[in-house]
């Protein structure tokens, strides 16, 4: 992957970029986001397909928040979360350029949301076959089978909130699980409390998720938690039409409404 | 600690019945925070108020819950009661255990657990209610009336002189408005000129009238009491204080071939012109569409002949700002043209005229100085066929409305053109006459039986013109559905009554609703019907839907009190149960993540940006704002934000949230 | 340090039989991918088949939650039901690594400092820890950097290492130990003085945690240096909460209508609310000092304080951090520079 | 007042209203003098807009075996547009308590205007006797009971 | 190349009109276009059926559909108004209707999709001759016409979406573009009497009899028409006509495929005009000069 290596120290060197949030080899090879501000560090650059952590999620980090002389290397979800932010007037034009990477593998240079929104119109939008076999494979189930699967991963979850940090869309400084006036959810990780926040994690991002999965990977006891927000997300698309990441000024699917939203469950 | 004072009510026995009141009033006084829990035969009464009062000044209470009926009913009632004995209105909160329970349940130990489990749920409530004060706006007493027709005349001078200000705008270069293109009004047959005009120079002389002809709504932002109206000024190429109106320019106009629109095309105009003879202001203006100054650069004529040299044709369009309390829509309605019908001749046929151009015809300053005339060869007609209900009440036209007073002035046209042509025989092909309105079915009975009016009952399938006659050909419903076919002389369309063009447009400027047919949307049929349900924004006349003058008129007044009953107090009164974005301690200012998604979903807009800065004026961080004065507290968009940064008055997060806990369990 | 022979089979019958005796026996357990300690009720339900658990094993003294106590009023009376320690069951856990078992020495450290705390302590009396070496290790093992060895005894009652021929060195650790292997002497045999170097897992001693501790105090100061080894830290708390020696909890209350009661649950010094004031100030602000934090804990307040070093080098914390922020690799830069 | 054989299981059931339509309406269904269960009791809400999903799941982890929430129909919405924003919300909703297996049967969604006070009643019997046939929440009883630490076999 | 599509000529193209169908083919042929019949087509029931069993009325043409539909033709023109009428209305009706497609099914033993594009025969001209008739034209046919639509061809306007219907304007064009002069009168889709020709002659006589007046009165040379049904009353019921309206009526009736044919330089053999009742008195002398302004799709209204 030298083109991007190469790409990196010639923009560090030229001076009008400070910074290259990317991905490098971490423990046992495994990619990892990495920082890098000298053009020397270039070389620890890599990109494939296990550089999957959203890198959306430092844009808005206090400490390099206003630096406006950075690059992201960006995968295509993390492309998708940048129009979703940029559309909740999180990021603005100007704040980063965005390195992107084209079918043939060729660096294409991103500066402003609306390129990022065209390139991201070429993208794929669905779930991969296996996560759309894992979804299948829970809706396939009884009504009792779904409710003992999910109560059993809901006692496991010991509330890290990895799933939250690694979401880009979880930008509240207090998130609702943190007030306690009214107690939304209980603290203590019992199955009860699990599920109020997962079933509020997954209701907070509908029309939002750009079911980047690594709310999935980032949980430490493996929870398909992802398939909460994927569910969200595909119903926001067959119900409201409305796919997270495609627009930069589209209006979130429960923020307006359709007269004829067809509904057949109210009397 | 909470001092609550619970008062159950026995209503007679309509709660007594069937829910032991005094069990009730006993187990409610264990509940944690309540200080007196009594129950009384008739809390509503005098006595039962004046317990309410002694209670809270004896108890100096925090909160009092009065048990009893609907608080649809009475919590104005006991709200100002503890106003009185000076406890915060909104402190005061009602457990609906008549309608909601005694009334619908048996005699039961559930009934009188169910009224329990109500109190303690109204009791945790109002332990959280906080005291509010209701919200006061300033108002600007200024209304901007938009329309000048006779709705926006008779609104214009009734608010004028109910003593506020009013500003009329004006699109065409003079008022008057479809009225002042009518001969003669139904039912009474005065005309029209002599009982508008008087209105029209009453309107320019008021001193507090400021009047804006040739001009149009721009932008208009802000709420009740405070809307900021922008007004396009169009160019007049005109000094309008030199202006004398002499009308010199007019006459010496080459430019003369123009079909006036006043005249609906059947009479011509100058390029520089006056609607008609009688308009206000009596100045005036320049058409650049057909001037030849504009097409080709020269001519000046007017300029030259202009004794004040008023003439100004490098003029440019100006723009006026005026602050408003209220605005008040009167933009009135237009008729179907004639290309609109296949079946007659798709407007190709000349003597296939609409309603408003037999107006013209009839009117006595009109083309042909009230002589009824074939505008193709202008021969008096022998025969005339007027066509009710052209258009409206015709679903597949699209127009499914009764277009309500084509019957009435179809008549009259009838009526009219045999009092000019003694000879002539009106033919008119109706579906059903209605004439609803005071005096109405007099005259069309007379038009009936004096005029000899031949009302036939049956549509109009078709009308082709054949050497020179045009040929109707229709049915007679009343003789076994007989095909009937006419060879008149001119046939007249009372065609359907369609909203003003650009109504549209404007609904949309100023965030009013509008239905299909883009008529302005009433805030209730019924109960609000001259109101938006935008406040501040009022309806007069047929741009709600089409009416006659007289409703028109009546509306327009109705409009206009409504105007001055908001205008009667400085300040306006506001319930104060409307949503807040939360604010805290910095460094956080706010849990609000400035995304704004919840903008869209306000149905008034309220929601707006604020941006908090530091001492030295730099931008910390933009966050979501609800304008006091446009939220009416539904709430939506408190449910919608995520960080729940916006919280509503009255039914916030801690309440409702306790609500549910008090009604599912016990302690 | 006496040493036995456990054979295969005994060692299955030595489980099977403390089931029998109603001990609680917590073993590591394997759901699809995930192996980590969980009651058993058969012997066949233990895996060996792993490096080190998610979670660690201080779940048996310190659970993520544990109520402290009940309350309830009912119309202004108000009755308080206090911990019940009877219902603390006679435990053994086993398949415990080494590092994880000297864990509990920190964990002790902390809960018995200057309160005792009764219910870890009681927890902890009530356990019976029978380690087992490790046969294998992995990038993020460095027990052997932070005074710890694939094979060491600290913290175990008695210690397994497993043999190629599926037996198992015992070497009886202390009196609890001592008093399992007596209870069941039968099932335990000579030492068949095997060689048990040879059996354990190489894990290279990268650095030292005593140049780390020599070296941290100076660097508390380089504010860039923090924000710099933290930038990628997301802030979540997977790392504390899976680190065997982290000991920080929250208290809440929770209450449904007049009913309610007291829970200790685990927090996390990463958690970007862990000091936020009520004020609204947060002397934590960015994730540099919250990371600070972390290791300064471990590697300065902890050895200053309580002369036990707060990491065991199980790597559990790189493992289960979302974007892989190894302490070890920290602590190497830390010496570093 | 927990009964638990399940032949005479009274359901507790929740309902929440918005105040300018349903809850009229029940009070037309009071002063029209119409019977229904008393299992159901009512919350105040100036719109359906303002019902959050949170409240949902606060009424479930209290104990309640069944929830009403009603409101304006469609276009008769006092703030023009409360309800269909609900109407948006609960569709994700609903579909999620599915996905995640809870019996969205337990949940019965209506308009009824300030005029049905008959439909009021009528609804309300209609749930109550869902909420009694699916008997008591227990699947979510367990976990209440497990969130207090009370060991349930 | 040789374009392919399928014909439905129905039982009068067959009969009474057989002409129609001749100059039809003759046109197809002129551009090469092959007209393949819808196999073992059976009658479409016309007006009789639906006045007197509805079943039977949505049965035949959907065995027709089926037909068609068996031999993969996906596109279909149908020269007599009455069968266009008949198979787009009942087309229409299955397409909406389940269960009654469900019941035809059954009777017709088929599987319809419903999705066959049925084609009128100016509709076929705007497809498949307007483009190219500059190319082929040989005489300007630079005579006042009076373009007769009849009430099959153009309502109901909501299914059939052809034209305008109360002044329809495509025939028109295609006969300015062969040089012709229609006029503009207002029995364009007056009723001719149909199906009361042989029942009622008095009355088709007084209804067509004005037709043919109003037309002759306005000064057009030939009534252009694109219906058998309407053919045959103006042109074979012509005594009738003329005893009804009291006068000579010699202005000829002329099928638009005819017209076109005449235009092309065809015989009236191979146009079928020799089998008119009314001589066609008309003919085109003068040829083709300049090439002729290409006729676009006439909007709809």
């Amino acid at each position: 992957m030298n083109n991007l290596q190469q790409k990196a120290q010639q923009l560090l060197e030229s001076g009008n970029y400070g910074l290259i949030v990317g991905y490098e080899k971490g423990t046992s090879g495994k990619a990892r986001p990495v920082f890098i501000r000298k053009a020397e560090h270039a070389s620890k650059l890599i990109f494939d397909e296990s550089c999957d952590q959203n890198i959306a999620v430092y844009l808005y980090r206090q400490e390099i928040k206003h630096d406006k002389k950075k690059v992201i290397v960006a995968n295509h979800h993390t492309l998708k979360s940048i129009v979703e932010l940029a559309a909740e007037n999180q990021v603005f034009d100007g704040d980063f350029m965005v390195l992107a990477f084209a079918e043939n593998g060729d660096i294409i240079e991103l500066n402003t949301f609306k390129e990022i929104e065209k390139h991201v119109a070429t993208l794929y939008h669905g779930l991969t076959e296996a996560e759309a076999a894992m979804m299948k494979k829970i809706e396939d189930m009884s009504l009792e089978d779904r409710w003992a699967f999910w109560e059993n991963e809901f006692s496991k979850c010991i509330k890290c909130y990895a799933c939250r940090a690694s979401c880009p869309m979880c930008y509240c400084p207090t998130c609702t699980v943190e007030i306690n006036q009214p107690q939304w959810i209980s603290v203590p990780s019992h199955t009860l409390g699990n599920l109020e926040w997962h079933v509020m994690r997954a209701m907070h991002l509908a029309g939002r998720c750009v079911t980047c999965g690594q709310c999935g990977k980032a949980c430490p006891l493996e929870l398909p938690i992802q398939l909460l927000t994927y569910k969200v997300a595909l119903d926001s698309k067959q119900f409201f039409d409305s796919v997270a990441g495609t627009s930069i000024c589209a209006d979130n699917a429960l923020a307006i409404y359709k007269p004829e939203d067809h509904e057949n469950f109210i009397r | 600690m909470a001092r609550i004072g619970v008062f159950i009510c026995h209503c007679g026995e309509n709660i007594s019945a069937t829910v032991d009141c005094e069990k009730v009033a006993k187990v409610a006084s264990e509940f944690p925070g309540v200080t007196v829990s009594v129950d009384y035969k008739y809390m509503c009464s005098d006595p039962g108020q004046n317990m309410v009062k002694e209670a809270i000044l004896e108890h100096n209470l925090t909160g009092v819950v009065v048990s009893a009926c609907s608080p649809r009913m009475h919590e104005p009632t006991f709200r100002n009661a503890c106003a009185e004995a000076g406890l915060n209105p909104f402190l005061c909160e009602m457990a609906n255990i008549r309608e909601h329970c005694s009334w619908v349940h048996e005699k039961s130990d559930a009934t009188t657990d169910k009224a329990i489990d109500i109190v303690r749920t109204l009791v945790e409530k109002v332990k959280r209610n906080e005291a509010l004060a209701p919200i006061y706006v300033p108002i600007t007493k200024t209304a901007v009336v938009i329309g000048g027709g006779v709705a926006g005349i008779q609104a214009s001078l009734d608010i004028a002189d109910a003593g506020h200000k009013v500003v009329l705008v004006e699109r065409e270069p003079s008022i008057g408005g479809h009225m002042s293109q009518l001969s003669e009004t139904f039912p009474t047959l005065d005309c029209s000129q002599c009982i508008l005009t008087p209105r029209m120079v009453d309107v320019a002389r008021h001193p507090n009238i400021t009047l804006y002809t040739y001009a149009e709504i721009e932008s208009v932002d802000g709420s009740i009491g405070n809307f900021n109206v922008k007004i396009r000024l169009k160019s007049k190429s005109l000094d309008e204080k030199l202006c004398t109106g002499c009308g010199a320019c007019i006459q010496k106009c080459p430019v003369k071939k123009i079909p006036s629109e006043f005249e609906q095309g059947l009479g011509k105009r100058t390029a520089i012109y006056v609607p008609f003879p009688q308009a206000v202001p009596n100045k005036p203006v320049i058409d650049r569409v057909n001037c030849t100054y504009y097409i080709k650069g020269k001519c000046k004529v007017c300029e030259i002949v202009c004794p004040t040299k008023a003439i100004r044709f490098d003029q440019e369009d100006s723009f006026v700002e005026v602050q408003a309390g209220a605005l008040l829509l009167a933009t009135g309605f237009d008729v179907l043209k004639t290309n609109f019908f296949p079946e007659y001749g798709y407007g190709k046929y000349e003597d296939v005229i609409d309603g408003l151009a037999f107006e013209r015809l009839a009117s006595a300053s009109g083309p042909t100085k009230g002589e009824i005339r074939r505008p193709s060869d202008g021969e008096i007609p022998k025969k005339i066929v007027f066509i009710a209900c052209a258009g409206s009440r015709d679903p597949a036209k699209g127009i499914e409305y009764c277009s309500k007073i084509c019957c009435m002035y179809t008549a009259k046209h009838a009526m009219l053109y045999k009092h000019k042509v003694h000879e002539g025989t009106p033919y008119i092909f109706y579906m059903d006459i209605r004439a609803t309105g005071k005096m109405y079915e007099e005259f069309v009975r007379r038009a009936i039986e004096e005029d000899e009016v031949k009302y036939i009952r049956g549509r109009v399938s078709q009308v082709y013109e054949k050497n020179g006659k045009l040929i109707v050909r229709g049915v007679d419903t009343l003789l076994m559905g007989q095909a009937v076919e006419i060879e008149a002389d001119m046939v007249v369309l009372a065609t359907a009554g369609i909203a003003s063009p650009g109504s549209e447009e404007l609904a949309q400027k100023l965030h009013v609703s509008y239905d299909k047919h883009k008529f302005f949307s009433e805030a209730h049929p019924k109960l609000k019907p001259v109101e938006t349900n935008t406040a501040g924004i009022f309806l007069a006349g047929a741009c709600q839907s089409t009416k006659d003058i007289p409703e028109t008129v009546a509306a327009a007044s109705a409009a206009a009190s409504k105007v001055a009953g908001l205008f009667s107090n400085d300040l306006l009164k506001r319930d104060p149960l409307i949503a807040v974005v939360k604010k805290c301690a910095p460094p956080l200012y706010s849990s609000c993540t400035g995304c704004f998604m919840c903008i869209p979903v306000c149905p008034y807009q309220a929601i707006d940006k604020e941006e908090i800065k530091d001492r030295s004026g730099n931008i910390i961080k933009t966050i979501s704002h609800i304008n006091p004065g446009l939220c009416q507290g539904c709430g939506t968009c408190v449910a919608f934000c995520k960080s729940k940064s916006i919280d509503i008055l009255g039914y916030n997060h801690d309440q409702v949230c306790a609500e549910v806990e008090a009604l599912l369990n016990e302690w | 340090m006496e040493r036995k022979l456990l054979t295969k089979d005994s060692y299955r019958s030595l489980i099977t039989k403390l089931i029998g005796q109603n001990y609680q026996v917590v073993a590591p357990v394997k759901k699809d991918t995930m192996i980590d300690f969980l009651k058993i009720s058969s012997f066949d339900e233990i895996t060996e088949d792993y490096i080190v658990t998610v979670s660690s094993a201080k779940t048996v003294a310190f659970p993520r939650n544990e109520k402290l106590f009940d309350y309830e009023k009912q119309n202004k009376k108000l009755t308080q039901q206090d911990y019940d320690f009877d219902s603390i069951p006679q435990s053994v856990l086993i398949g415990v690594r080494p590092c994880d078992a000297f864990g509990f020495h920190s964990l002790s450290s902390i809960f018995c400092w200057d309160s005792i705390d009764k219910i870890y302590t009681t927890r902890l009396e009530r356990t019976t820890i029978i380690g087992l070496s490790c046969n294998k290790a992995d990038d993020y093992c460095f027990c052997t950097s932070a005074k710890g060895s694939p094979g060491s005894t600290a913290g175990s009652d008695i210690l397994l290492t497993k043999m190629t021929d599926g037996n198992y060195i015992v070497e009886i650790v202390t009196e609890k130990g001592a008093k399992l292997v007596a209870d069941f002497s039968d099932l335990f045999t000579a030492d068949g003085g095997a060689d048990k170097e040879s059996l354990l897992a190489k894990v290279a001693a990268n650095f030292s945690v005593d140049d780390v501790l020599a070296k941290i105090n100076s660097k508390f100061e380089d504010e860039a240096f923090w924000t710099e080894q933290a930038m990628r830290c997301i802030g979540c708390g997977a790392c504390a909460y899976v680190c065997p020696t982290c000991a920080c909890f929250d208290i809440q209350d929770e209450s449904h209508g007049g009913k309610g009661h007291r829970v200790r649950c685990w927090d996390s010094c990463g958690l970007s609310l862990f000091t936020l004031h009520t004020s609204g100030h947060n002397p934590r602000e960015n994730q540099g000092q919250r990371w600070r934090q972390r290791l300064m804990h471990k590697f300065s307040y902890m050895p200053d304080r309580l002369n036990t070093i707060g990491c065991v080098g199980c790597g559990r914390c790189s493992r289960a951090c979302p974007v892989d922020m190894n302490i070890a690799e920290h602590c190497m830069s830390i010496i570093e520079n | 007042m927990e009964t638990n054989n399940t032949n005479s299981f009274e359901p507790k059931v929740v309902a929440f209203v918005c105040n300018w339509c349903t809850y009229a309406g029940a009070d037309l269904t009071g002063t029209s003098r119409i019977k229904y269960a008393t299992n159901v009791k009512i919350i105040r809400f100036p719109c359906t807009g303002r019902i959050d999903f949170m409240l949902l799941m606060k009424a479930f982890a209290n104990g309640a075996d069944g929830i009403i929430i009603s409101g304006c129909h469609p276009n008769d919405c006092h703030y023009t547009s409360g309800n269909f924003h609900a109407r948006r919300r609960w569709m994700i909703f609903r579909n999620l308590l599915d996905f995640i297996g809870m019996d969205v049967n337990r949940i019965v969604f209506s308009w009824v205007s300030a005029a049905e006070g008959a439909k009021w009643a009528e609804v309300v019997n209609e749930s109550v006797d869902q909420f009694r046939q699916l008997g008591p929440a227990t699947a979510y009883q367990k976990l209440i009971k497990n969130s207090e630490f009370q060991e349930v076999e | 190349m040789q374009k392919k599509i399928g014909y439905y000529p129905g039982c009068s193209l067959e009969g009474s009109s057989r002409e129609y169908s001749e100059s039809v083919v003759t046109l197809a042929n002129a551009f090469d276009v092959e007209l393949v019949q819808v196999p073992d087509w059976n009658c479409c029931g016309a007006t009789a059926a639906h006045n007197l069993n509805s079943i039977l009325s949505f049965s035949l043409p959907a065995r027709i559909l089926a037909k068609a539909q068996e031999a993969e033709m996906d596109t279909i023109v149908v020269p007599c108004a009455a069968c266009y009428n008949r198979l787009t209305m009942v087309q229409h009706e299955l397409k909406k209707d389940d269960a009654l497609r469900a019941e035809v099914n059954g009777i017709i033993e088929a599987e319809l999709k419903c999705d066959i594009k049925i084609l009128n025969i100016v509709q076929f001209i705007q497809m498949f001759v307007a483009d190219f008739v500059a190319s082929k034209q040989q005489f300007l046919f630079d005579k006042k016409v009076a373009c007769y639509y009849g009430c099959l061809l153009v309502r109901p306007h909501d299914v059939l979406d052809f034209d305008r219907t109360e002044d329809p304007q495509s025939m028109d064009e295609v006969m300015k573009s062969l040089g012709a002069n229609p006029i503009d009168w207002p029995f364009k889709t007056e009723c001719c009497g149909a199906g009361m020709s042989v029942s009622r002659t008095d009355i088709v006589g007084r209804l067509s009899g004005r037709i043919v007046k109003e037309a002759a009165d306005r000064g057009a040379e030939a009534i252009i028409v694109a219906c058998p049904m309407c053919h045959s009353n103006l042109d074979m019921r012509r005594p009738a006509l003329e005893k009804a309206m009291g006068e000579k009526l010699t202005i000829p009736v002329l099928y638009i495929s005819q017209a076109i044919d005449m235009a092309l330089g065809k015989s009236q053999k191979e146009s079928g005009i020799n089998r008119h009742f009314v001589p066609v008195n008309i003919s085109l002398q003068n040829k083709v000069a300049a090439p002729q302004v290409v006729l676009e799709k006439t909007e709809e209204n």
